[in-house]
């Protein structure tokens, strides 16, 4: 035990102020307890195979697929805040940018190990790569997110070598240095590739012409929920950076970032989720009297069944949408911190909504004239495989805070000394 | 030098960008994908060249033809035989998938004695045992069949009895039978030349009679058009298949079906639509009414639609006799498109009796349904093919399967005409089977075999120069020069049919109007099926969908 | 050849006796059900749908629908989406094949079908022991975590070639090519053929004013016409025709 | 994925996609490729150390970065920018003109005249063969006590200023003790000898950076003062006997306290 | 300077791989399987004048390859033991006199997924046996039978070369091979027309 006290101390950057070991452990010890019943799970699903969940072939995507669509959506906050620190040069929004990779590096794993249990042929799953349909915007999202995945690991690996023992390799951290300088390059990657794959998750569903209910008109060769992923996913990104960093000050009582970055986040955020509310309502308008009703589907027909009447669509788009848009760019909300938190949770709030709604409702809904309107519940199996992901991520994350520098310049803090 | 963690590292890396310029990463991923694709424990079919044999399904009494593709000695597909006479090449849901039941998990492969497993041996001496302290019956479920000949002949040979168990068609043939004195075996429905059908509840469309004949029919005469050749009327309590397909659907009240053959009648009788003069029912209309739940209206109403385009038919589900006198009353007994006796090569068989003496041991054939039990203290043999479970004889025999043995397809019971075909045994049967004709043999060896009845039997049929035999194409019987000819072909698939008969009125006496009895409820869809289990395939239609329901009892 | 292979299938001649979904299971070595199997997760290439007119007594009417893959032939919903090819529209036949080896069992395909033609195999296929001698030499078992679906009885095509290759000739037998549903059906209400052909029984069907198609208006093409007599039964071609709102809840 | 493979189509959208994919896998690899190739590169041109030096000072607390002349009192504050470096700073001469405050109070630790200091704790002796002579100073001497075990360079080997000049452990501790100049291991000593290494300088010959004189004092006592932050902080007992000196082996003395922590401050690691 | 040994380090894992990759790995990879009987090609169509493949691997009326040829045809002149070597009991005791069918270990066998009709490919297209399985017929030793340990496949699907590179003709009967020559014909089968 003391040993162990002793190597956690050496691994703790000199100065920074982080909680006694035993209280560490004891955090850690639900989440990883979570995450052993996650894996156990997920390898029921891999050695029986899918029969372990409650999908089926009329729900033939369940709850993985949403959730996926959401981390992904609340990843975005990290190549977007690179793009805006590295290509729109905010240099203010710097001290979050770590903690930023790290999220995204979080979500985007998470989801692609989701979707390795999801598929019913996991040691097929290079064939999408070797005989890829160009067509499809499943090969989009999955070229994409797993080109995105190595540049997050690429944009992790500086933060990790700045850790207290391994910087003390040489090489180590040279090369930390020399990857630093690059990483611009990477960023603008990350952004090229997340625009493209944000997009293709909505094109997902916006392509079936076999939904309608999902179908959507389509810009050039993407339908518009392609665009309108993009535009929901860097309008949410940033209020779940915020959500995570409150969370962490919280937990950790110390003050991570200054004010003014969330301020500056929550107007970002905002203001891109009143662009997403308002093109959204355009959408759906246009959707409702003209896409849908060409192949013989009417407004109530999506809307009349319980749970998913219209009310939904107005939640979606008042409470979760312009609400939080205005409690994010209103000054007089936006200084208050308590506001600006209320204002960032609607927003991740109403982008789960959304993915929700898109996912679940489209294959609850009938399309034949003689078809049912379907329920499903997810399964144990189900659930405790994505409890184990967000399990995963949050021991990501604490290790991450605790041993690497990931909020700027820890030191320094204790320091009070005017320089002559 | 000595060997640091630093110079580990770094020749693992070299190792790792290694591995990468070698095949091992890049052939595992193919070898790996290759193998999920060729799990050992996924069952892959057997390769090699497929023939088609043609012969016939012996699982009901309808005897379907069919094409069974044949690899490796087994059974791979069933189809039907588009140029059988009556079938059509039609076949009932469960008959395509039947070559699957030879390895239905409740096939018998061994004899057993209450519960345990036991020998011929032992079967034998206990019948014989029996056999010597009493009468012994020898119960048949399809009669007409070479086998059977052999049971009888064995039962005749002491004072032991031998009974059929009727089928469920052929009983509702059972009042013409005690009203004409005729057997029952000799009748069957002359559908071809009807042009009104009023069933009482029967599945016509539902695997009743054999399931080509009727459908073919139907489909040809009865679809699409508003006033179709081919009229079906079905009075059913509930929307079954029949009743849906029908040219128009009397939704009666459950069980009440023989009033409203009352009501029907005295609407007939009192507004003179049918020659005959009584016997006048006593239920009033508006008895029939209150008991049906129909109108007046719609009960005259229909009355006069079943004249309205002759000839006309009543068919019933079971023998309930207020139904089959509505048939005497409309004249369709003995006429054409009526019911109609068949050539004169029928003998008569005891239906069977509960209290056939006290038989010291009953045999029962496969061929009786698994359902039927003897009221009896004496012991039970009973052959089967498959174990139905729940059951009380005292031992179970296990017989040939689907395709297992030589058989001969007699007339179905509800033929117009006489039929006769040959089902050979197309695949080995399992060590240890027996079949009931092949036990009573080894007790009798004097009895006549199958083999040399059905010779016998083609003989006569050659000789009697009538019908034709229906190959690939038909060929009238009197252009075979000898009788084995027609025997080879017999056993290559073909059926002889016989020449349509002359219909012969026949006198059936009516002296009152029967009682009303209740009419048996919902036949369910697998009844025809004389097998205790279903093709594992069934699951499709009763547990992957919802288009049909477990039949009561069976399961796949 | 270029030939394009449909069904028109008259609904006023389906009794619903199932024949048809237990030939195509048989052909195609689909296996039987595990004991926890339903409806919405079993395997039926050809699938019987019981559809009533929501009408109670006298008027109850109701109708089977048999639904296999209707190979839609324009924008075909579920090629587009595989990402791997593992789905084509074969340019001979017009037959949209899937291909279980290819397939990585990701759904996205089933997701794409609004007619639920398509099937994941959730459990292991399996046998009772010694049935797997029963099964047809010239379909390949699917595994566990694939999408299958009816490749219009494929092995049959492929018969009807070599037999044609053996005798010499380029074109096969139409006699050689008629799926296990259409041969099962009893009542003959399935009809098979070139919809290519103006010759061909099926081209004249499908252009009968008793046609129709499900689900038209989403312009997939399908391939796979139906035929009814009855205009309440017509009228379950299209989702918003008034029949259809009655019916939802049936 | 290839003309030659399965399912490759010469058609625009199959082309641009993968030339599009084909193009990031590139830019991937090449940003990687790039970075490990400098960085070999920085390693052949022994920039390696002083890039790590550098970036380690830049990540030392301000306190332990203070210019050697507030040290000595010539100016109020400063915070040296040239990571202690002062042959490159442009100020040296102008802030070495400045008075110095000679410091009133006795420090309560040797030190010499004679040697040169470096911040990392280590002195350099001028020899009259033109070699110079490293060892660790008073400070590191009473930290440390006798050292567990020493792990020299071998004679011949190149070592660099504020490059790792030697490791020595105590009490499971590695310390890596910075060299205060560079050149060229001549011969190597040890705690008994009372010095670690005979170097032959690099020429030209510059110890501008080194301490001297009238700003060793200031140096060590706000070392010291640093020091008894640090070991009060840690919940031990009083290190510094009266009158200010400091008791020897400390590390023995006071195993409690956070070594790992005081050891870094002490030898300038982060 | 340690940059020298540290390359040398990586250089001795790097060669390490490549060695293991390339030697051992392909070795290790498949196991050999013994063939029932011995049986020479070459002597069958010497002695015994059988020259032409067909007349022992035939097709049937419906254009089916018969495959291996069934125990009748070798009982055709092995009925009874002709000569005393130990495979020639063992065909005539194990196979022809009880009737089984040998249990050959066929190289060129495709898995249960593909559909390969020699009618179509020999009648229809007129291919000669010798263009896919070489010159087989003239071998005078037999076929070594290799399998491999993952995928179950004979080793003559994928071919002889592991990187398939400088590969002998008619080595290798993968999907490839099938498209490269489907694709110099300008032949178009869809996956099913390959496939079952």
């Amino acid at each position: 035990m003391s040993e162990l006290l002793v190597v956690d101390r050496r691994w703790i950057a000199r100065g920074a102020e982080r909680s006694s070991t035993t209280r560490f452990l004891l955090w850690l010890v639900p989440w990883v307890a979570l995450l052993a019943l996650g894996i156990y799970a997920a390898g029921l699903c891999l050695y029986y195979g899918l029969n372990q969940t409650n999908m089926d072939n009329r729900f033939a995507f369940g709850m993985w697929i949403f959730l996926d669509l959401a981390i992904i959506a609340m990843g975005a906050g990290a190549f977007f805040t690179g793009f805006l620190v590295y290509i729109l040069k905010q240099a203010d929004l710097k001290p979050i940018l770590n903690s930023a990779v790290v999220l995204g590096f979080i979500c985007y794993s998470g989801a692609v190990a989701v979707l390795m249990v999801d598929v019913g042929q996991p040691l097929r799953a290079w064939f999408t790569f070797w005989y890829p349909n160009t067509h499809s915007m499943l090969t989009e999202v999955t070229f994409c997110i797993t080109c995105y995945l190595f540049v997050l690991i690429l944009e992790y690996i500086p933060v990790l070598l700045r850790n207290r023992q391994l910087r003390k390799v040489p090489s180590f951290l040279v090369f930390e240095h020399q990857l630093h300088h690059l990483v611009p390059v990477l960023a603008a990657l990350g952004a090229f590739l997340s625009f493209f794959h944000q997009g293709s998750l909505g094109g997902l569903y916006g392509v079936l012409r076999g939904r309608p209910f999902a179908f959507r008109q389509g810009f050039a060769i993407w339908p518009s929920t392609f665009f309108l992923f993009i535009l929901s996913a860097i309008a949410v990104g940033p209020s779940f950076l915020i959500l995570v960093t409150a969370a962490a000050e919280k937990l950790t009582g110390q003050k991570l970032v200054q004010p003014g970055v969330f301020r500056k986040l929550g107007l970002i955020s905002g203001l891109l989720l009143g662009v997403y509310v308002a093109a959204k309502a355009i959408d759906t308008l246009i959707w409702l009297n003209i896409t849908s009703r060409a192949v013989g589907f009417a407004p109530w027909d999506f809307y009349s069944y319980k749970p998913f009447g219209s009310a939904l669509l107005f939640l979606e788009i008042v409470p979760l949408g312009l609400l939080p848009a205005f409690l994010l760019t209103v000054p007089l909300t936006a200084k208050k911190r308590g506001w600006l938190l209320c204002g960032a949770a609607l927003a991740c709030g109403g982008i789960l909504l959304n993915r929700f709604v898109l996912t679940v409702q489209t294959l609850a809904l009938p399309t034949l004239a003689f078809d049912e309107f379907l329920k499903y519940i997810p399964s144990w199996q189900e659930v405790a495989s994505f409890a184990g992901v967000i399990a995963y991520g949050v021991i990501v994350y604490s290790l991450s805070y605790r041993y690497l520098p990931m909020f700027g310049r820890v030191k320094g803090a204790d320091t009070n000394v005017s320089v002559g | 030098m000595k060997f640091s963690r630093r110079d580990l590292l770094i020749g693992s890396a070299g190792a790792t960008a290694g591995f990468l310029l070698t095949p091992v990463p890049w052939k595992l991923l193919g070898d790996v994908s290759i193998w999920t694709q060729n799990w050992p424990w996924i069952p892959q079919p057997v390769r090699g060249p497929v023939e088609t044999t043609q012969s016939f399904c012996t699982l009901c009494a309808s005897g379907c033809g069919i094409r069974a593709r044949m690899a490796a000695g087994y059974p791979v597909g069933i189809s039907g035989v588009r140029n059988h006479p009556i079938t059509k090449g039609a076949l009932c849901p469960l008959g395509f998938a039947a070559h699957q039941l030879n390895w239905h998990p409740q096939r018998l492969r061994e004899v057993r004695h209450r519960g345990r497993a036991a020998s011929w041996a032992e079967a034998r001496a206990a019948f014989e045992k029996a056999r010597k302290e009493g009468p012994v019956a020898v119960v048949d479920g399809r009669s007409g069949r070479a086998a059977s000949s052999v049971l009888e002949a064995f039962a005749k040979k002491e004072n032991d009895s031998y009974q059929v168990v009727p089928s469920v068609e052929s009983q509702a043939l059972a009042p013409y039978a005690d009203w004409s004195g005729d057997p029952v075996s000799a009748f069957g429905y002359d559908l071809e030349n009807v042009r009104t059908i009023v069933s009482f509840g029967a599945p016509l469309l539902d695997g009743w009679g054999a399931p080509g004949r009727f459908t073919r029919l139907w489909s040809e005469r009865a679809v699409g058009a508003a006033d179709p050749q081919l009229r079906l009327i079905q009075i059913e309590s509930s929307l079954s298949r029949t009743a849906g397909c029908a040219w128009q659907w009397v939704p009666v009240r459950e069980g009440s079906e023989a009033q409203l053959a009352a009501g029907v009648a005295r609407v007939l009788l009192e507004e003179d639509l049918v020659a005959a003069q009584g016997p006048m029912p006593q239920l009033s209309l508006v008895e029939v009414a209150a008991q049906t739940g129909l109108t007046t209206e719609a009960i005259r109403d229909l009355a006069r639609k079943m004249v309205e385009n002759r000839p006309v038919m009543v068919i019933a589900t079971d023998g309930n006799p207020a139904i089959a006198a509505l048939n005497v009353l409309l004249g369709a007994v003995g006429a054409p498109g009526g019911i109609i006796k068949r050539g004169e090569r029928v003998q008569p068989q005891a239906p069977y009796e509960a209290s056939g003496g006290s038989p010291r041991a009953i045999l029962l054939d496969a061929t009786v349904p698994w359902e039927f039990t003897p009221k009896t203290d004496g012991e039970v043999f009973r052959f089967a093919a498959w174990d139905g479970g729940g059951n009380k004889a005292d031992w179970l025999l296990p017989a040939p399967g689907f395709l297992e043995e030589l058989t001969d397809v007699p007339t179905a019971p509800t033929s117009a005409v006489d039929t006769y075909a040959v089902a050979l045994n197309l695949v080995a049967p399992p060590a240890e089977i027996k079949g009931a004709a092949q036990f009573l043999l080894e007790l009798d060896p004097s009895l006549r075999v199958v083999e040399q009845v059905i010779h016998r039997r083609c003989e006569e049929l050659f000789h009697a120069r009538r019908g034709m035999v229906y190959a690939e194409q038909a060929i009238a019987i009197t252009e075979f020069d000898s009788a084995q000819k027609f025997e080879e072909q017999l056993r290559k698939g073909a059926v002889w049919m016989d020449s349509p008969p002359r219909i012969s009125a026949f006198r059936c006496e009516l002296k009152e109007w029967p009682a009303e009895n209740n009419v048996r409820q919902g036949t369910n869809w697998a009844a025809a099926w004389a097998p205790p289990v279903l093709p594992a395939l069934a699951t499709k239609l009763y547990q992957e969908s919802n288009l049909r329901e477990l039949p009561a009892g069976r399961q796949a | 050849m270029s030939a394009r292979y449909g069904m028109v299938i008259d609904l006023d001649r389906c009794t619903g006796c199932g024949s048809c979904m237990v030939a195509c299971a048989a052909e195609n070595n689909v296996p039987p059900a595990t004991s926890r199997a339903t409806p919405r997760t079993g395997l039926t290439p050809m699938l019987v749908r019981k559809v009533s007119n929501g009408a109670d007594g006298a008027a109850k009417r109701e109708v089977f629908i048999p639904i296999s893959c209707m190979h839609c032939g324009n924008e075909t919903p579920c090629v587009s989406v595989c990402p791997q090819q593992a789905v084509e529209v074969d340019k001979a036949t017009g037959i949209v094949m899937q291909m279980p080896q290819r397939c990585l069992g990701c759904r996205y395909c089933m997701v794409a079908c609004p007619y639920h033609a398509r099937y994941f195999n959730w459990w292991d296929p399996a046998w009772p022991a010694g049935m797997e001698k029963s099964l047809n030499p010239g379909v390949a078992v699917r595994m566990r975590g694939v999408v299958e679906k009816c490749n219009l009885c494929h092995a049959r095509l492929h018969s009807a070639m070599e037999k044609a290759a053996a005798n010499r000739k380029k074109e096969i037998d139409p006699a050689d090519y008629i799926p296990a549903c259409v041969e099962a059906c009893p009542t003959g209400a399935i009809l098979f053929g070139n919809l290519a052909d103006k010759n061909d029984g099926v081209f004249s069907a499908a252009h009968s004013p008793d046609a129709f198609r499900l689900l038209a208006r989403l312009g997939t093409e399908p391939k796979v016409y139906y035929k009814s007599g009855q205009a309440w039964v017509r009228a379950l071609a299209e989702r918003d025709s008034e029949r259809a709102k009655e019916s939802e809840h049936v | 994925m290839f003309p030659w493979v399965d399912g490759f189509h010469w058609s625009v959208g199959h082309i641009v996609f993968l030339s599009l994919f084909f193009a990031v896998v590139l830019t991937i690899l090449s940003t990687l490729l790039s970075a490990v190739w400098r960085t070999a590169s920085d390693f052949r041109t022994h920039r390696a150390t002083d890039m790590c030096w550098q970036m380690n000072f830049a990540e030392l607390p301000e306190t332990e970065r203070r210019c050697r002349h507030q040290l000595a009192g010539r100016v109020l504050s400063r915070i040296c920018d040239n990571a202690f470096d002062c042959r490159h700073c442009l100020k040296y001469a102008e802030f070495a003109a400045l008075p110095v405050k000679t410091p009133s109070k006795n420090v309560g630790i040797g030190y010499s005249n004679q040697l040169l200091y470096h911040r990392g704790h280590t002195w350099v002796r001028p020899e009259s063969d033109g070699n110079l002579t490293v060892g660790l100073d008073e400070l590191a001497h009473h930290l440390i006590g006798r050292p567990d075990s020493v792990e020299l360079p071998v004679k011949g080997s190149e070592i660099e200023s504020n490059g790792i000049g030697w490791r020595m452990r105590k009490n499971g501790h590695e310390i890596r003790v910075r060299a205060p100049i560079d050149g060229t291991v001549v011969s190597t000593g040890g705690d008994e000898e009372g010095w670690y290494l005979k170097i032959r300088p690099r020429l030209p010959l510059d110890l501008r950076h080194l301490l001297r004189e009238a700003e060793v004092p200031g140096w060590l006592s706000s070392e010291l003062d640093r020091l008894q932050l640090q070991l009060s902080a840690s919940k031990s007992q009083p290190c510094l006997a009266d009158g200010g000196t400091l008791m020897p082996e400390l590390m023995d003395a006071l195993p409690a306290a956070d070594w790992d922590t005081v050891l870094e401050a002490t030898f300038l690691e982060v | 300077m340690n940059l020298r040994r540290y390359l040398l380090v990586f250089g001795i894992g790097f060669a390490l791989a490549i060695v293991t990759g390339w030697v051992a790995f392909p070795r290790a990879l498949y196991v050999r399987r013994e063939q029932p009987l011995e049986f020479h090609h070459k002597t069958h169509s010497e002695k015994s004048g059988l020259t032409q493949c067909d007349s022992c691997h035939s097709l049937n009326a419906d254009g089916e390859f018969a495959g291996m040829p069934p125990t009748e045809i070798c009982a055709g002149c092995h009925a009874e033991k002709l000569g005393t070597s130990k495979s020639e009991a063992a065909l005539v005791d194990n196979y022809i006199k009880p009737g089984h069918a040998t249990p050959w270990l066929v190289s060129s066998r495709q898995p249960a997924n593909v559909w390969f009709s020699h009618a179509i490919h020999t009648r229809g297209a007129g291919l000669v046996c010798s263009e896919c399985h070489g010159d087989i017929g003239e071998s005078d030793q037999q076929r070594i039978y290799e399998q491999n340990r993952i995928s179950g496949y004979s080793r003559d699907i994928w071919g002889h070369s592991i990187s398939r590179l400088r590969r002998a003709p008619h080595d290798g009967m993968k999907m490839s091979d099938c498209e490269a020559c489907h694709r110099r014909h300008k032949i178009e089968a869809g996956c099913l027309g390959c496939h079952e």
